[in-house]
């Protein structure tokens, strides 16, 4: 093997220090016209009037698009994995976050632009708003959202489930119950390239989207399905992208734009600007998560309870998603026998949330380690002896009874700790991912463990 | 309207300005451009159909020794170059080389409040400095302490053609920011000795800077620094903005006006 | 001035691929007359350096040099499907695609090869462009000549495509167990941070990560470590700096400037200490795991962990901005006891903040 | 309106309080800027103004006419980098790109103010202070410009592909699984 392992160059390194690698900005197609959007200015309003008449008369102005123009405007970004769809591409009627697309237009330079969306007779109504997760469930709390104030979809539930083991024994049998919350705000992803598209209307009728989009089957997907098109009427051109993080999973400017295009007859591209940016991008998801750790006074795990609400903002979009990784991770990098779990999706009236960097498990991460910090603090313990004690082994199983065969919890761990001089009792200096025996194998952690050689329990833990 | 709509004008002298300023009604002046550009590129042209560009103007410039004087169009890296202080620490504190290098005084000066974080970093300093402007505009050219001008700021159309100051004994700046060139300070202290006693100013607890005139008599009825700055927050209002609550700044006011006196005092 | 030193750490876990799978790759190569090789695949290069990895793991399957390979992912026309980047599937499940199109034709490769020099297939091996007979090096045709008589002799090109995919999990809802698998392997990561925190600013400074990633196999040690280090600088984001809302939850302050945005700046950038280890995955190209998105994961709760160390109060609500840590540092808050339970963080909790006690979340 | 970018003059059109990069990227197709916020917040969009860096978002295409503007374009080419443009390739300093313009743009200036002395990572700090790069964390960056600044690169290797060379893991692997 000569490749695998070395430290080979950058394959678009020489294009990217050159100035040469192209993104969709720099893509140059004759005619391109200018797109801008009208964005609600309102977290939560009735739309009762929209007049496009006079954009539309502007000298320059090419084409305006609104909710009426879109074959199938309302889709779901998951519908393939069960989850209906809810959000419209351009708003219908309502506008349920401040910066929601809601008309579009597309004229020959950036001033006719700004001038249609000016041009546009809007009227709203002003309705309440909700921002605070926690209140989605107050008896007061607006309605925001047709399904109610949380998703309703995880089976027969309105919110995801984990569990495992025998959580009221291991609540019964503790020393101590270790409760906290935390609360991970919004974050933007902030590629450098904002979101962006250019599209071509070629003579056949196909259209050609140059994209920034991180996922191009999954756009395509998305885009044919508003335009209710089969899939080879549209090719997407893209594959380099200038960051992102996870916010170019959403298609976000592609299909607006490729509306335009049709109605133009023209070369169109969308540039978000970084004020759109900020204010209509999607972001990571708040979360608010509440953990009840019961643990002995020597330091084991014994059981779980959490409860996770997620903020979706407006529309679901990827957060059923999101959630449900985020309860199957919800114990960390540490095997608890008896957990507990139980998720929501709650609606507010900000911009939809989405995928970033460590989706559903960066939240877990950013609870559950400071909750074990604490844990090892209240207990008296060595925070570093309580994650190895409880760390993940060869044959754990995880909280939704997938076998553990290749965890590195110990090997991590102990790196780290010899990295920065930490000094651990020999008894765990001397650990390795292997099986549980002898001590590290007490009676509460024998019922989890699979038998050598399965990868999946079909029913693990006590009961 | 459109910005290549506009009528550009470029004088090439400070009188030329000063005539094509007139009395400033439906005139943009356009200085560094730091704060114009973006809003110009997002179709937001400010006001009227004129705008007065004043990079050929000639107005920059530090001149004189004890009294000095500091040209309008003086960029910020030169200012921050120039070793009077407070003013010099303030400038060298905004944003990064490249901006400073195009950020001028007289724009910095005029900024209007944003709407996100606190401007006008050097509104503290030259408080401090006991600074005065001179400006032109309806009923010719005139000079206000800069108490004075901050205070009618945004009420009439000045031209600030230059700032001057004495050199102060001592002067020291504060500022409380989070790493990022990008951001405006939270807050700035600074204050100054100068032949009539200490004057302490400052920015990030209001729409624009302020004089701290209740730890001014404290520190002339003899103060120490951490007791004169218990009176920091007296008449002053802090507001909530992106980056940080009235809260905060009411609670680190003192101690960033303890930490800038014991610098001004401890050298 | 009062400037307090801590510690504090974290470990944490990270699965490889979609959640509950069912994701895609698909992947298909093509040799040219003179051996050297096209590879189609829809993987997006956002700069984590996909393109490099996935040419690295198709030279070493095919035994040809590195820049004989060309990477195309360029348009959904000459590329089959590939669910996208994110979940941090690139590596295994793209790299795992683009190892299986290339296994493919390297079989093809070893056919025509067996008819041109008259050896079993499976005696041949292929190293650095060329078909050699396993113990007789002289014996031997490069890939360029198989693939020349390939195209002009056998009338063949030479191809192969290859999916990754591993079937959708399906979940119970009754208790979220799941009958297969939902991801593809799991990294493992460990982060010591180093903070001073001035206790009457309430501002923190972080001097030092030291991190620790299990990566099953670096396929380019140097853009892991490029994913180490910016993914740091994004912990160091979520953990102090960033936020949306400023003052969530009031929704007018989403700022629309960088100037109100806290993206770490080079300012913010401390000493970092990484470790890389390879402790190989059952599946993934070359034992290859994950590393993308758990690099950001470990540093917020190891710095909010530091923090407690220096100066002895828990910030819990993300980013620990310097107003919220003076905050915690003017409140003292002590947990309530209440029998065995020790209540930390009553006052945002769900039974306070709620109208009604939180009902309809708890106890469902 | 003249402009002359990388040593070329050529008549403007664009009325004079356009940005000179919407005038570089959409007049003269000069496209290493990057508009990446217009805001003069981010440094994607930095060129050089007579050698010293400035952002291409914040000049009135006005200002900038009678002064020499250089872009990456200016500095070097696949077949002939510059020391930095060789430097930020060799270090692995360019993970999506779309700041690298910007930040060589800057780091160029840098290291020629510094006339030919090693430039210390705090100068590296402060000079690339407004320039947010998202992805590499910027270790990478700081060890590209200071290397760059020693000459310590080899400008001739990074014309083309590097040679592998194996790899050592920072850590023996331990405790792996059977």
């Amino acid at each position: 093997m000569k490749a695998v392992g070395a430290r080979l160059p950058r394959y678009d390194g020489l294009a990217h220090t050159t100035g040469r690698t192209v993104y969709v900005d720099d893509v140059r197609v004759a005619g391109t016209l200018v797109a801008k959007a009208l964005r609600s200015p309102h977290h939560h309003a009735a739309i009762t009037r929209i007049d496009t008449s006079k954009a539309e008369k502007l000298p320059g102005v090419r084409a305006v698009v609104t909710a009426a123009d879109v074959p199938k405007n309302v889709y779901g970004h998951l519908e393939a994995l069960g989850v209906p769809a809810d959000e419209p591409l351009l708003a219908d009627g309502e506008v349920r976050y401040r910066g929601q697309p809601v008309a579009a237009v597309a004229a020959e330079d950036v001033e006719t632009a700004h001038e249609a969306v000016a041009a546009i007779e809007i009227e709203y109504e002003e309705r309440p708003a909700l921002f605070d997760i926690r209140k989605g469930l107050d008896p007061d709390a607006p309605s925001i959202h047709q399904w109610g104030p949380v998703y309703p979809h995880f089976g027969p539930y309105n919110h995801r489930r984990v569990r495992k083991g025998d959580v009221e024994w291991a609540f019964e049998k503790a020393d101590v119950i270790v409760e906290g919350a935390y609360r991970p705000a919004a974050i933007e992803h902030c590629p450098l390239e904002t979101q962006i598209a250019l599209v071509v209307p070629e003579a056949s009728g196909r259209l050609t989207v140059y994209t920034c989009t991180q996922a191009m089957y999954f756009s395509l997907g998305v885009i044919a399905a508003h335009l209710q098109v089969p899939l080879n009427r549209v090719k997407l051109i893209g594959g380099t992208v200038g960051g992102g993080f996870g916010g170019k999973v959403d298609t976000a400017a592609e299909t607006i734009t490729c509306l335009l295009a049709l109605k133009a007859h023209r070369p169109v591209k969308w540039r978000w600007t970084r004020e759109e940016e900020f204010l209509a991008s999607s972001t990571r998801a708040p979360w608010h998560i509440e953990i009840q750790d019961a643990v002995s006074n020597d330091g084991w795990m014994l059981g779980r309870r959490m409860l996770t609400l997620h903020d979706a903002g407006a529309y679901a979009r990827f957060s059923p998603y999101g959630l449900t990784k985020h309860g199957f991770h919800h114990t960390g990098a540490y095997t608890i026998p008896n957990v507990h779990f139980d998720g929501f999706v709650v609606f507010t009236n900000r911009v939809p949330t989405t995928a970033m960097r460590g989706f559903g498990v960066t939240s877990v991460s950013m609870a559950v380690e400071l909750q074990m910090t604490r844990i090892a603090e209240t207990l008296g313990l060595s925070p570093w002896e309580l994650r190895l004690k409880n760390a993940n082994r060869i044959g754990d199983t995880t909280a939704n009874r997938v076998v553990m065969q290749d965890p590195s919890t110990v090997p991590v761990t102990l790196a780290a700790a010899e990295r920065v001089g930490e000094r651990l009792g020999p008894e765990y200096t001397a650990m390795t991912p292997a099986r549980r025996s002898g001590e590290l194998l007490p009676e509460h952690l024998a019922a989890q463990q699979a038998p050598e050689g399965a990868h999946v329990l079909s029913n693990g833990g006590r009961s | 309207m459109r910005a290549s709509d506009t009528e550009l004008a470029m004088p090439a002298s400070a009188a030329e300005a000063v005539e094509a300023f007139g009395d400033g009604r439906g005139v943009t002046v356009f200085a560094g451009g730091t704060i114009l550009m973006p809003e110009i590129t997002h179709g937001r042209y400010p006001t009227g159909g004129r705008t007065l560009m004043l990079t050929r103007a000639g107005l920059e410039g530090i001149t004189g020794d004890g009294r000095i004087e500091i040209g309008a169009m003086t960029r910020l890296a030169d200012v921050a170059a120039s070793g009077v202080e407070p003013l010099a620490s303030a400038a060298g504190d905004v944003a990064d080389p490249e901006v400073r290098s195009q950020a001028t005084l007289g724009g910095n000066l005029c900024a209007p409040p944003g709407a996100e974080s606190p401007r006008g970093d050097l509104q503290a300093a030259l408080l401090a400095a006991g600074a005065s402007v001179r400006s032109a505009g309806a009923g010719g050219e005139r000079t206000d302490s800069i108490d004075e001008f901050l205070g009618r700021a945004h009420s009439e159309a000045r031209l600030v053609l230059a700032v001057e100051l004495e050199r102060p004994r001592r002067a020291a700046y504060l500022s409380l920011r989070r790493a990022h060139a990008h951001s405006y300070a939270v807050m700035a202290v600074a204050c100054a000795e100068l032949a009539d006693g200490i004057r302490v100013a400052a920015a990030g607890v209001g729409p624009r800077a302020v004089r701290l005139a209740a730890v001014e008599r404290a520190l002339a009825g003899g103060a120490a620094a951490a007791q004169a700055a218990g009176a920091a927050t007296d008449g002053v209002t802090p507001h909530d903005d992106a980056l940080a609550s009235a809260w905060y700044r009411s609670q680190v006011l003192p101690t960033l006006v303890t930490r800038a006196l014991e610098r001004l005092q401890g050298g | 001035m009062a400037r307090h030193q801590g510690r504090g750490f974290a470990t944490i876990e990270y699965p490889t691929g979609m959640n509950q799978n069912g994701d895609p790759t698909q992947a298909w190569i093509k040799l040219k007359p003179d051996g050297r090789v096209d590879v189609f695949s829809g993987t997006v290069d956002i700069g984590q350096g996909s393109k490099t990895v996935h040419t690295q793991i198709v030279a070493d399957t095919l035994g040809v040099p590195y820049d004989w390979v060309t990477m195309d992912n360029s348009n959904t026309d000459s590329s089959a499907v590939c669910t996208g980047t994110f979940a941090s599937r690139g590596t295994f499940i793209g790299g795992n695609a683009v190892r299986f199109a290339a296994e493919r034709v390297r079989e093809r490769i070893l056919d025509i090869a067996s008819k041109e020099l008259e050896i079993d297939p499976g005696d041949l091996e292929i190293a650095d462009g060329e078909v050699v007979a396993k113990g007789a090096p002289n014996r031997k045709i490069s890939v360029a000549d198989v693939a020349g008589a390939a195209t002009y002799n056998y009338g063949e090109l030479i191809s192969g495509q290859g999916t990754a995919l591993k079937p959708f999990a399906e979940v119970n809802d009754d208790d979220g167990s799941v009958q297969a698998e939902p991801h593809s392997a799991v990294s493992y990561a460990a982060c010591v941070a180093d903070v001073e925190v001035d206790d009457e600013t309430g501002e923190v400074t972080v001097s030092r990560l030291v991190q620790v990633y299990d990566v099953g196999r670096a396929i380019n040690p140097v853009l892991v470590e490029g994913q180490i280090e910016g993914g740091a600088m994004m912990g160091l984001g979520l953990g102090l700096l960033e936020e949306s809302y400023p003052h969530y939850p009031s929704a007018e302050h989403r700022g629309e400037q960088f100037g109100a945005y806290l993206a770490p700046a080079i300012e913010d950038l401390p000493e970092l200490d990484n470790v890389i280890l390879e402790n190989p995955s059952v599946d993934g190209p070359f034992g290859a795991k994950a590393i993308g998105e758990m690099a950001n994961n470990a540093q917020p709760p190891a710095i909010a962990a530091a923090i407690h160390d220096a100066v002895g109060v828990w910030v819990t609500e993300y980013p620990a901005t310097p107003e919220r840590v003076l905050r915690a540092i003017k409140a003292r808050a002590q947990p309530r006891r209440e029998g065995k339970r020790v209540i930390f963080d009553e006052e945002i909790s769900l039974r306070t903040v709620s109208a009604n006690g939180g009902a309809g979340f708890l106890e469902v | 309106m003249e402009l002359t970018v990388n040593g070329v003059t050529r008549a403007i059109s664009s009325p004079p309080l356009t940005s000179l990069l919407q005038v570089l990227r959409e007049e003269l197709d000069v496209l290493s800027p990057k508009a990446g916020c217009q805001q003069g917040g981010c440094g994607a969009c930095t060129v050089l103004l007579d050698g010293e860096p400035r952002r291409g978002c914040l000049v009135p295409v006005a200002a900038a006419e009678g002064h020499e503007i250089t872009t990456v374009e200016g500095l070097g080419t696949p077949g002939d980098l510059s020391p930095i443009q060789a430097a930020f390739h060799q270090k692995y300093a360019a993970q999506c790109g779309y700041c690298t313009a910007g930040m060589l743009m800057a780091s160029h200036a840098l290291i020629n103010r510094n006339g030919g002395r090693e430039v210390q990572r705090e100068q590296v700090i402060e000079a690339l202070s407004g320039h947010i790069c998202r992805c590499t964390g910027y270790v990478k960056i700081v060890d590209a410009v200071i290397a760059a600044s020693r000459g310590d690169v080899d400008v001739e290797k990074e014309q083309g592909l590097l040679v592998a060379e194996p790899s050592e893991p920072a850590v023996e692997p331990k405790g792996a699984p059977a």
